[in-house]
């Protein structure tokens, strides 16, 4: 509970990493004022009707109207029309987010439950943490390996959802360097609010270099531990959780006892078979429950997967 | 004791004769003759005790919410847990609360008293609808407790029909079956409306609370078959393997959230609408003033109601729909905004030069056209198509809807139980602590769901168990005015249940109120006047002139 | 004779003519209802024919468009049947009206009949993508597994409410079986027969939508 | 049969027999174009079988107002329905 006490002081309104996002604050700012404008004075006068036509005071009630055709067409009409103007700007700006620039840098987004992977241009990806220059047109082609995620970033005042079987796009030019936060904002399922990671606006220098970088690309183990929450190993195979699965830290190279009595070493191969096939060898004590993964993850990431499955000495927990 | 009063009393002269009370509670006590009664007053207390208690249970799941969010990094509920905590709040209040809420209580039992009928239309469907309402939503309620549903109340294929490992099967059949239970109540007050008017009741000598009821009746009898087909297709995509919306065929979720949101935008209306009309009634009375604009509100409820049917894609500008029916949606969804705002002003304009009783009642009236016009305002933000850009599916929606869910909803709700629970009781609740509650409710809310507004603007997505630490200032404040929105809840529960035994008797119309409801006794006898009313009298016929306090 | 027709007024209303109105009336709502439930199906049979139309065509081909065609004449002439006995009710003739009530019901059965043989053909010809242990004809075209499951929900569901139609058509005429039923009673008749042609209705839009159009 | 009988039953033995000459239509139809613009045909004499059942099968020529409008509102819903997702479908 390290985090009982809250985060002082508060942040109350969002960093603007670019120019749209400028221009949404100031659209809602802008509705922000117009909306008090119409509403303040009805609430004013009705707490002045209320005091001053209380039951009971002396006061004049004569005139008193049950219609007034101009007043009430006058009060439709015109708070209407006054709110057009937002349909109008709002719509500008959403056909603009909608339509990219045809020089756009192309970025591949592929939501799956419960992690981003970003494929820059280049080959280069990465998991729920995205880098990009600034001041330059960042086009994202967004793809869903399963289900409706919503690529979120607050600081670009911008989202757009995941549709699996279609691609669907992003786009934004950074103008600010910095660390933006970046969300699945569409409800994706158990781990919904871990599929969340960094936006890194960055100077087209430190982006050249970080391109270039052989480090940022994930080594086999490290890509594995993120792979291990992506496919949602780690909703089971993790100490006290709800769905009772074996906790894998140290098994790499023992001897596991088997449902039916017999035993094996689990080793590579064992560790494989179990992810494709695990109803096969059911560990004694558990239930087959595990879905199989046979056609559902590809060669690399199974590597990468038994890679850090491998690095967990026994009485090590899962790294934060 | 004076001997002359024993004599009397040894001279056997008779207990004088009290006629054992006619009204519709204590004509009959026993059990069947409440579980099987077929009058709409009874059926109205009958969804009045189990929306209560589906109330209850849907706030200790938005309770147990808060307290979750209090910290961070969600130590105090598993992702499991928090996502199957949230959607049975959400099933909960959408389906088994708000929904029924004010048509089938206040409206069953107000209904037929306000237009001069003996009853509903079809009594029997009336039960029926009970039934069917009770089944389904205690068959629901055991699957999500006892198995846990994780989807969110929107059911969003494919995570619901390939994805989600849970109870989605089950909870599904459960909603679809609630949902003829809305339609037997919307079916039923329509044709009462049309039919079973008194003598001389012409459409326009209406309370402004029926013509609510009938345009909330219209949308539930359009638009829940609507999502009753969408959630077959479900059922059937994930039950019977027969897919229509699956993407790995080529098939498109999408069309499952067009199908869902024709119901479930039109039927945030079927919320509103009759908090509207208890609005109208209420101020009315506390005003003792006509209504300002009778036609103009009576219009602007059909307008919601029909316009209604035309915004549902505000809800999906982000899902990959086209930008242009993006627009279309965001169009609508401004023009459904007039008829709302006429309400508004007029019920202003009635206020003016009115003589304005500030009781539980009116404080409820008056808090609630605060909160729905906050909750209105920035929903016309949301209708916005660049601006839902940033806030869609964060807090900023999670507190608009609550304003006009629970900021209009509920409040017209208790405010609307408060005013006529002397004509349904027979007893006076205590004003003072009425006022209280008012106030607290008022404040509660405020300080609940304001601060979610700022979460919204600052990016916090909803549905989230773990959140960056920098959200958390604004969230305890949020989890703190639930606690006090708690107790506004529970006050009114105890003291309007006391009032039952220990509340001064009420008398026929204790607020001077105007409408057939009030000219019959309190409790109303079995079938609502004892001498059938003709009406040759305008709605709202206050005097002219403020009666002389 | 038509005096021996009537309702028997219930205690809420005000007279017989008010209660025939209010139950045509609500009849009327209810299959209001029921037009916007199937219309939820008409729309996502276009939205598959827009996204996909060429698997749609090859699924309409494997359909059964001769059984479709029949089942629709199938079911004008049972509409016709139940005209007749609305008919033979208003003039009071009761034995008459039962008979025809029958020959609606089994006509209906007849429709149900030819469904069960048509979703027979269909499990033949391997044209059930559902069922997980039977190959299915068109695997090569996954899209068209997408009309195939909705012409199974569309029919499934018109045929549910096809048998309660049956249902009802047979507890009317059990009632119908006793004396008297028509002079207290003929409103339930006229009830029963809107019921029983939006049924019809609704075939007559099932079959181009889902045989027919583009086949 | 006597002749009052046979006076009602006019109607719906006509109504039978114009239904079944439109599904003829339709099958001739649908069995003569399986491609081309032979649906625009298709969908007219539906929606004239659909109307004829509404109008003559089910007599709301003869009801009183309200329930005329009650048999024909539920198809403005449905155009909603219908537009309004078309309108997403046909400009994605």
């Amino acid at each position: 509970m390290q985090h009982f006490l809250p985060h002082f002081p508060p942040q109350l309104w969002p960093p603007a990493a670019s120019g749209m996002a400028a221009e949404i604050d100031a659209m809602f700012a802008a509705w922000s004022i117009v909306l008090f404008l119409l509403v303040a004075p009805v609430f004013a006068f009705m707490g002045y009707c209320a005091f001053k036509y209380r039951a009971g005071r002396d006061v004049d009630r004569s005139h008193r109207e049950a219609r007034n055709l101009t007043i009430e067409m006058s009060w439709m009409i015109i708070p209407f029309l006054i709110s057009l103007v937002f349909f109008f700007w709002a719509g500008d700006v959403f056909l603009q987010e909608q339509t990219p620039p045809p020089d756009a840098t192309v970025i591949t987004a592929m939501g799956r439950q419960w992690m981003w992977k970003f494929q820059h241009p280049g080959g280069q990806w990465e998991i729920n943490d995205l880098h990009v220059p600034v001041g330059q047109t960042i086009r994202v082609n967004i793809e869903s390996q399963d289900v409706i995620h919503s690529l979120y970033v607050p600081a670009l005042r911008l989202q757009q959802e995941a549709v699996p079987g279609r691609t669907t796009q992003l786009w934004f030019k950074a103008d600010r360097v910095g660390a933006y936060r970046l969300f699945c904002s569409e409800f994706c399922g158990a781990d919904h609010a871990l599929m969340a990671g960094t936006l890194y606006v960055m100077s087209p220098t430190a982006y050249q270099a970080w391109l270039e970088h052989a480090n940022n690309r994930p080594t086999l183990v490290s890509g594995g531990r993120q792979l291990f929450d992506g496919y949602g190993c780690s909703g089971c195979h993790t100490p006290g959780s709800a769905t009772r699965a074996p906790w894998l830290a140290g098994i790499y190279g023992h001897v596991v006892p088997l449902q039916d009595g017999s035993t094996v070493i689990a080793d590579d191969a064992y560790l494989r078979a179990s992810i494709l096939e695990p109803a096969k060898q059911i560990v004694a004590g558990y239930r087959p429950i595990m879905p199989s993964f046979a056609g559902a993850i590809s060669d690399a990431d199974l590597a990468s997967l038994v890679a850090y499955i491998k690095s967990l000495s026994a009485g090590n927990e899962p790294a934060p | 004791m004076s001997p002359s009063d024993t004599t009397l009393r040894d001279l056997h002269v008779p207990t004088p004769v009290i006629d054992p009370p006619d009204d519709y509670l204590h004509v009959e006590q026993t059990l069947s003759s409440w579980i099987f009664t077929t009058d709409h007053k009874r059926i109205g207390l009958l969804y009045l005790v189990s929306i209560t208690v589906f109330f209850l249970l849907g706030s200790i799941a938005a309770g147990l919410i808060r307290l979750s969010l209090i910290v961070p990094d969600g130590e105090i509920f598993s992702n499991d847990i928090y996502n199957r905590l949230f959607t049975l709040h959400g099933v909960i209040m959408v389906w088994f609360f708000l929904v029924p809420s004010i048509p089938n209580t206040l409206g069953n039992f107000l209904l037929p008293l306000m237009i001069g009928a003996k009853d509903v239309a079809f009594p029997k469907l009336n039960l029926l609808s009970w039934y069917v309402f009770v089944l389904g939503s205690l068959f629901t309620m055991f699957v999500m407790i006892w198995g846990g549903v994780d989807t969110g109340w929107t059911f969003y294929t494919p995570l619901s029909t390939e994805y989600a490992d849970s109870y989605v099967i089950a909870a599904v059949l459960g909603v679809i079956v609630v949902g003829f239970s809305s339609i037997l109540t919307g079916l039923n007050f329509m044709v009462t409306v049309h039919k079973l008017r008194a003598p001389g009741m012409t459409w326009f000598r209406m309370p402004l609370f029926v013509w609510s009821l009938y345009a909330t009746s219209m949308i539930l009898v359009l638009a829940t078959p609507v999502l009753t087909i969408a959630l077959i297709l479900l059922f059937a995509e994930r039950a019977l393997g027969l897919a229509v919306f699956d993407p790995a065929n080529g098939g498109d979720p999408v069309l499952f959230q067009h199908l869902f949101w024709f119901y479930s935008h039109p039927v945030v209306y079927v919320m509103v609408l009759p908090g509207m009309g208890v609005m109208s009634e209420l101020i009315t009375a506390f005003s003792c003033k006509r209504v300002f604009g009778y036609k103009f509100i009576a219009f602007s409820s059909l307008g919601i109601a029909a316009i209604g049917f035309f915004v549902w894609g505000h809800h999906m500008f982000y899902n990959g729909m086209s930008p242009y029916a993006g627009l279309t949606f965001s169009l609508m969804s401004f023009i459904v905004a007039v008829p709302s705002a006429i309400k508004v002003y007029n019920w202003a304009a009635t206020i003016h030069k009115g003589a304005i009783r500030l009781d539980t009642p009116m404080l409820y009236a008056m808090s609630w056209i605060g909160l729905f016009v906050i909750g209105g305002v920035t929903g016309l933000m949301l209708a916005s198509t660049a601006l839902d850009g940033h806030v869609h599916d964060t807090y900023f929606v999670v507190a608009h809807f609550h304003y006009i869910m629970v900021g209009a909803t509920v409040v017209a709700f208790l405010g609307g139980i408060h005013f006529w629970w002397p004509k349904i009781t027979g007893r006076l609740y205590s004003e003072p602590w009425g006022r209280i509650s008012a106030f607290l409710m008022f404040f509660g809310f405020n300080m609940t769901f304001f601060p979610q507004y700022l979460l919204g603007y600052m990016g916090m997505p909803r549905r989230y168990h773990v959140y960056p630490p920098s959200y958390q200032v604004l969230n305890v404040l949020s989890s703190a005015g639930a606690t006090m929105l708690a107790v506004a809840y529970i006050f009114p529960m105890i003291y309007l249940i006391w009032s039952l035994w220990y509340g001064e008797r009420a008398g026929d119309n204790p607020w001077e109120a105007k409408g057939l409801e009030w000219t019959t006794t309190s409790p109303p006898p079995k079938h609502n006047f004892h001498h059938m009313p003709v009406v040759d009298f305008e709605p709202y016929d206050y005097p002219n002139i403020a009666p002389e306090k | 004779m038509s005096g021996t027709v009537g309702i028997k007024v219930e205690e809420h209303f005000h007279s017989a003519e008010q209660q025939r109105e209010t139950a045509r009336l609500g009849m009327w709502t209810f299959l209001l209802t029921e037009l916007l439930l199937f219309s939820g199906l008409f729309i996502t049979a276009l939205v598959i024919r827009v996204q996909h139309p060429t698997s749609v065509t090859a699924v309409a081909l494997h359909l059964k468009f001769w059984i479709g065609a029949t089942n629709t004449a199938v079911l004008i002439l049972s509409s016709f049947s139940m005209s007749v006995a609305i008919e033979l009710s208003r003039l009071g003739r009761q034995r008459l009206m039962l008979r025809f009530m029958l020959l609606t019901a089994a006509l209906g059965a007849v429709f149900m009949m030819l469904k069960g043989y048509e979703y027979y053909r269909d499990y033949v010809e391997h044209m059930m993508p559902f069922l997980p242990y039977r190959s299915y004809e068109l695997a090569a075209d996954p899209a068209s597994r997408l009309f195939t499951n909705l012409y199974f929900i569309t029919t499934g569901l018109h045929a549910i409410h096809l048998t309660i139609g049956i249902g009802i058509m047979l507890v009317m005429a059990w009632l119908a079986s006793r004396t008297g039923f028509l002079q207290q009673h003929q409103n339930r008749i006229e009830i029963t027969g809107l019921y029983w042609h939006f049924i019809d209705l609704v075939w007559m839009v099932v079959f181009p939508t889902l045989y027919l159009l583009n086949r | 049969m006597d002749a009052k009988l046979k006076r009602r039953l006019r109607t719906p033995f006509l109504t039978m027999l114009a239904l079944l000459v439109l599904l003829g239509a339709n099958v001739l139809l649908g069995s003569l174009f399986t491609t081309g613009h032979a649906w625009i045909a298709e969908v007219l004499i539906a929606t004239v079988m659909v109307a004829t059942v509404i109008v003559v099968a089910m007599e709301a020529h003869k009801e009183p107002p309200v329930i005329r409008l009650f048999s024909g509102v539920g198809f403005f819903w449905v155009a909603i329905l219908f537009a309004l997702t078309m309108v997403d479908y046909t400009t994605r």
